[in-house]
């Protein structure tokens, strides 16, 4: 099977979708010609023409208004936003406009848009191109939430997301674009093309949203994880031998609350791990969810590793990144809880 | 220097205030038919005046005069006439149904009637409106039936959006007409975006922003006038000045620009003024717009000057804010009056057939309004069920909706 | 001491703000001449002069944006956002702009904006005038998030807020203006005259930022609430015997922490309640904490009771409305779980 | 109908692109001195045509003419040269530095540096500029020490920021240079409000707004322009438009206008465009919009024609969407030489003085840079502490924040 970066997979993902669906657009700030500031629409102006892959304004507002207007029209526009930290001005379109027209409008118009936008740290970007909003967009009835930790889902979970017939927020960990980054920064990245989930076959498939995936299966404590953090706990297991089953949480709404409490009923713990703030975070809600689900497992409280309440610093951009050594620390105490 | 370069700060202010004598002198209205008609491709840097004057067709004397005038059949007309009639009627009845209790919102047309009866007249079916929550007249006129208006205001059983919008914020999209939205401005660049589908489709359906004078400061207006401007979207672009926002004059919103068609000289995009009081006039300039999007000429910018008459809301009263008589002083007049005078005029209408055309659609709008009631109001009778409060969240109920529905027990 | 409703102390705290402070401004949506629509700021106009309280165009970017640059200058701006279902517009400037000047600034220039909103529902506004977005400034770093209950403590902490050097969400729960409403909405609302949290002293006074209030001592079960749902609350403990301790937050953040947990270790119980839509709100980073913190004396699950995860109906207000019935049937279900 | 109705959606498209020959033919350049210097107090109807103009008083002789010439000695004249000289050297350094991985990300301003070093020297002590990333001039012509910026470039132990910001977001009130944010446009806005405060209090300060070409599209311009209109705020708002947003061509923002200096007319708002690579017409005009916000006569929009010769930023290669010649090409000249070449022809400089000021720069430069480096680079040496992160994200560190230090164990 062809092995294929995390760009190459969403590109491709984009490629498939208009190939097959004459209403699926793409557009964005230099997603056009040059093909986006991280090259995840390159070639596809080319391919298919001005008019279905084009450069926008510098409007997020914009961006995304337009793209709920041509939804409305009958479209599926599949827009860029060139990092998550930039969403806010389009935060009153998503929230007001494309999240609730389907049911203030009772189905007489929908919404079919995807917005997606690189997301997270660790590429020294400071605190305007590191943010994780995962949890601005969770709390808002009417989107739906994906976050791919791997260039295999990246495909599946787009093309789905393309297709499914509401808004969903597509967030791309940009420090996996290249390699499944495990928080040790000083080491070089293994490459996807090294990787089984760099295995993207080629053509059509989907990955339905709202389903998890076990990334590695343990009896001691689960963790609860979604991109970069996937590799983190799987360093963070290895590290402290510790028998972790490690959920990819891939789609955090819907949220696959099924798998989630299936597992933490078997092993009793649970560790819930983000690179947001801390604060209100997704993860909060993850606890919330499993301790009203799971009381009676469980055997620690369930223990948080996020981002700290703080800016994304950037000079310390490693002591506030939640690496393996703090998740490590957290599966530890949980184990000791 | 210190004295002379002492900075002051400047809040415009409206000419009079409760108490004071509704003063409309700095107002200038230009005589009717003395704004020429440019052609459809005109190039706009050539007509950059227009955006500081006003297109207007019927004179004092009930006379349709110049070149933006004889668009319109007498049957036309007569179908214009009723139309504003008719929303003047269904407003004041449903005025009255909320301050009898029967809903808890409602909000007024008066005095703006031509704007959206006109305009709806000069579109095609299939092309798709945007409008704020004042412009129903785009349904009246294309036919909606009234009864599903009255539903949707009470919330009822029979509510085609199932008691989940607030009163008035229709959606038909059969009729063009999109669904309101609460939040201000933002359908106006979901218009222009409408529009580029509809350009990129090869379609040849175009979209029609709708926004008031107050809304023009939000965001969404400059982000819909930067994408019409740079993809030549089929879109007109409506600016409804009806003098007020809630208790806030003008003036806020439009600061030192002299008018709200002037925001359009900015992008290159052909603006115009028109009398939004003047059937003929706000269709005549409505045509022509939407012929320029319809032939890939871009979008048009559309000042439509009116006044508010009525409260904002049913929450408002406006005679806290401005004189009370400010209405009967505006100089332009009401616009159901002066289309009566000009069919009088053309001898196509008389006195007593309008107080009989008026006492006609009251009986109408009653009758639609005792079918609506069968089938309940706010706090009566039929409503939507709890059920239809978790469905359409998505197209398909996911679990943990699933579970909330059920933990509702419904 | 004279009585006032919320609206009167609200009004009153900007008053004496003012009288006290020249750099305290005040502006908004028909704030000025009009006094704002729910008559907030009736008066401030007339007595401090248009260029310390008047009208703002309809842009809450605008206002919370020129805001900022005031408050970098050196003024102490309190805005008004007509209602905190129209706060999105500005949500860029408050999470990007306001939050984070002090820290990026490394305190050059900072930020002691007040951003005053309307929140909740109960009033049949349907989705555009109801909503309660706490949880969307909670989760920012660099903002404190203040949701008052009643008229004492809504001029104590607005006067806090006003003074605090940094930017404060200041969040009014409309259906508490004029009475203390505890979701009976058949019956009439008690006047803010008749309760003795309607006693609002004259002239300067404060209420710390970060303090919980306890409304009701009890021994059962802690219930967490803040704004409206503190009276429902109250209505639900009444109605079902329970003897709940009922805590009002009343900042939700900095959080009172210790209030939080002494109250839990207690009781051993807790619920939590707010109106806002369940999924990723703010009860879910409370109940999280609270069983961070307390897991051992926990003897339940903690509980959730909140608006449904949709769009707040117009005609389904009160199946939406998490009322007594259902915040007792948590309190029964707590007690016996 | 259905044919002449099809639509056709419509792409702005640079003249050329990778491959082409660059080409600037569409651009018009007026003659130095042939732009008309009005009084501040003009009527801003009746200067419209200024927004489609450019000032220039530079000449291709590198004689300085026309009514907006004659406003610097040469003293001040070599002074900005010398600005703009560092500015050029510094950037040089400091893109090294980043080449070297002495830190993450580094911005240039090749080109442009008449635009914020001319700028600056038309301020008062006191103003307060509210920067773009590409306004280090504004510091560099203030005398701001170049080791500080070095030192947040750095992300050091003495950088000023203490490693929390990007590098090149500096931040400066002592400086009037506000603190510069990574998200486009909110600034503007900002700095509105910043010169409302300064009228209310009865100052004499004035702001100065700044903003890409590109980032005019962002809503927050918009609601500058309101605000400052409505307000008639002493604010002057610049618009830097130096033909590229990153890999974006002027037109994508800029649509129909034509200019970026129209945007201003749809409020009222003098509007002036100038060569942005002349020294003396950028001062010369920003000598006026200062005057005119200084005396109440409220904002002014100047448009700032330039080009962006390097890359956006150390992340970018523009050869991937432009022709790697396009800058040579490119009409305006270097605002260097051509202010070189003035005083050369003023007899007060001479290639062999340039030469060596050049050396001497360089001198100054890489003095300083070591100074900074001995506090450290983004990798190496001293930096800013753990705690540092932790602190300063309120007044005073609430609980939350102090446990998560504690666990942190700093
Ligand atoms: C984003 C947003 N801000 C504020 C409001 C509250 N609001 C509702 S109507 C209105 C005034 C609008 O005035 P205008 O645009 O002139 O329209 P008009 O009511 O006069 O037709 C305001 C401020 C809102 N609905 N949405
Ligand atoms: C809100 C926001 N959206 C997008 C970006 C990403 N971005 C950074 S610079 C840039 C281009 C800006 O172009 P322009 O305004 O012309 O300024 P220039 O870089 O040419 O000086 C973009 C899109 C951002 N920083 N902020
Ligand atoms: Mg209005
Ligand atoms: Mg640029």
């Amino acid at each position: 099977m062809p092995r294929r970066t995390m760009i190459e997979a969403i590109r491709d993902a984009m490629d498939v979708s208009m190939a097959r669906d004459e209403r699926v657009i793409v557009y964005g700030e230099d997603v056009g010609f040059f093909g986006g500031v991280f090259r995840c629409t390159q070639g596809l102006q080319a391919k298919y023409g001005k008019n279905r892959c084009f450069d926008a304004p510098i409007s997020e507002s914009g961006i995304v208004g337009s793209a709920i207007g041509m939804a409305a029209y009958g479209l599926r526009p599949c827009v860029e936003v060139q990092f998550a930290d930039y969403v806010y001005p389009a935060y009153d379109q998503i929230v007001s406009e494309a999240a609730r027209l389907r049911y203030r409008s009772n189905n007489d118009f929908t919404c079919p848009i995807v917005v997606r936008m690189p997301t997270g740290g660790g590429i020294f970007g400071g605190q305007t191109h590191s943010q994780s909003p995962e949890a601005l967009f969770t709390h808002v009835s009417g989107l739906k939430t994906v976050v791919p930790s791997n260039p295999h889902d990246a495909k599946g979970l787009l093309i789905a997301a393309i297709e499914d017939p509401d808004p969903v927020i597509f967030l791309e960990p940009k420090r996996l674009y290249n390699g499944p980054f495990d928080g040790h920064h000083d080491n070089p990245v293994t490459p996807w093309s090294k990787h089984e989930l760099g295995e993207v076959a080629d053509g059509h498939y989907t990955i339905p949203l709202g389903k998890a995936a076990i990334r590695r299966q343990g009896s001691a404590v689960t963790v609860l994880a979604y991109g970069t953090m996937v590799y983190v706990a799987q360093a963070a297991a290895a590290e402290t031998g510790i028998d972790a089953e490690i959920i990819d949480l891939r789609t955090l709404l819907p949220l696959d609350l099924d798998a989630i409490v299936a597992s933490v009923k078997k092993t009793g713990r649970c560790v819930v791990v983000h690179e947001a703030t801390l604060t209100s975070g997704f993860g909060a809600e993850l606890a919330a969810l499993v301790q009203e689900n799971c009381f009676y497992h469980l055997e620690a409280p369930v223990a948080r590793v996020a981002g700290w309440d703080t800016p994304y610093p950037h000079a310390q951009e490693w002591e506030y990144f939640p690496g393996p050594a703090r998740v490590g620390r957290a599966l530890v105490e949980t184990m000791e809880a | 220097m210190a004295d002379a370069g002492m900075l002051r700060f400047h809040v415009p202010e409206p000419e009079v205030r409760p108490g004071g004598t509704p003063d409309f002198s700095n107002v200038t209205i230009p005589k009717a038919g003395s704004v020429p008609r440019p052609e459809v491709n005109v190039d706009p840097r050539t007509i950059r005046d227009m955006a500081f004057s006003i297109i207007r067709v019927l004179n004092r004397a009930g006379e349709a005069v110049g070149p933006w005038a004889g668009l319109l059949t007498d049957e036309e007309l007569l179908e214009g006439l009723r139309h504003m009639m008719t929303l003047r009627s269904f407003d004041a009845r449903m005025q009255m149904a909320q301050r009898q209790g029967k809903t808890s919102f409602y909000m007024q047309h008066l005095g703006e009637e031509a704007v959206s009866c006109a305009f709806r007249k000069a579109l095609q079916p299939g092309d798709m409106n945007f409008p704020t929550y004042r412009q129903a007249g785009l349904l009246i006129a294309d036919g909606y039936p009234m009864v599903a208006m009255m539903n949707q205001i009470y919330s009822n059983e029979a509510d085609p959006l199932k008691g989940r919008q607030l009163p008035i914020m229709y959606s038909s999209k059969e009729h063009g007409f999109f669904s309101i939205s609460g939040n201000l401005a933002t359908q106006y660049i979901q218009a222009v975006g409408w529009a580029m589908a509809s350009a990129i489709s090869n379609d040849s359906r175009i979209a029609a922003a709708w926004i008031g004078d107050g809304s023009t400061a939000e965001s969404d207006f400059h982000a819909a006038l930067v994408f019409a401007s740079t993809y030549k979207a089929p879109v007109v672009l409506n600016v409804v000045n009806n003098q007020w926002a809630i208790s806030t004059f003008q003036g806020i919103a439009r600061g030192g620009s002299g008018t709200f068609a002037a925001r359009g000289l900015g992008f290159g995009i052909p603006s115009l003024r028109v009398d939004g009081n003047d059937y003929l006039a706000v269709h005549a300039v409505a045509k022509w717009a939407i012929e320029r999007a319809r032939r890939n000429l871009g979008p048009t910018l559309v000042e439509y000057v009116t006044y508010r008459v009525g409260a904002h809301s049913s929450s408002d009263d406006p005679s806290a804010y401005r004189p009370k008589a400010e209405s009967d002083a505006w100089p332009l007049g009401d616009p159901i009056i002066r289309l009566k005078n000009h069919l009088i005029h053309k001898q196509v209408w008389t006195e007593q057939r309008h107080i009989q055309a008026e006492a006609e659609i009251l009986e109408t709008v009653i009758a639609a309004q005792k079918e609506a009631e069968s089938h309940g109001t706010l706090h009566a009778g039929g409503k939507p069920s709890t059920r239809d409060m978790f469905e359409g969240v998505y197209a398909e109920t996911p679990p943990h909706l699933r579970r909330q529905r059920q933990q509702a027990g419904v």
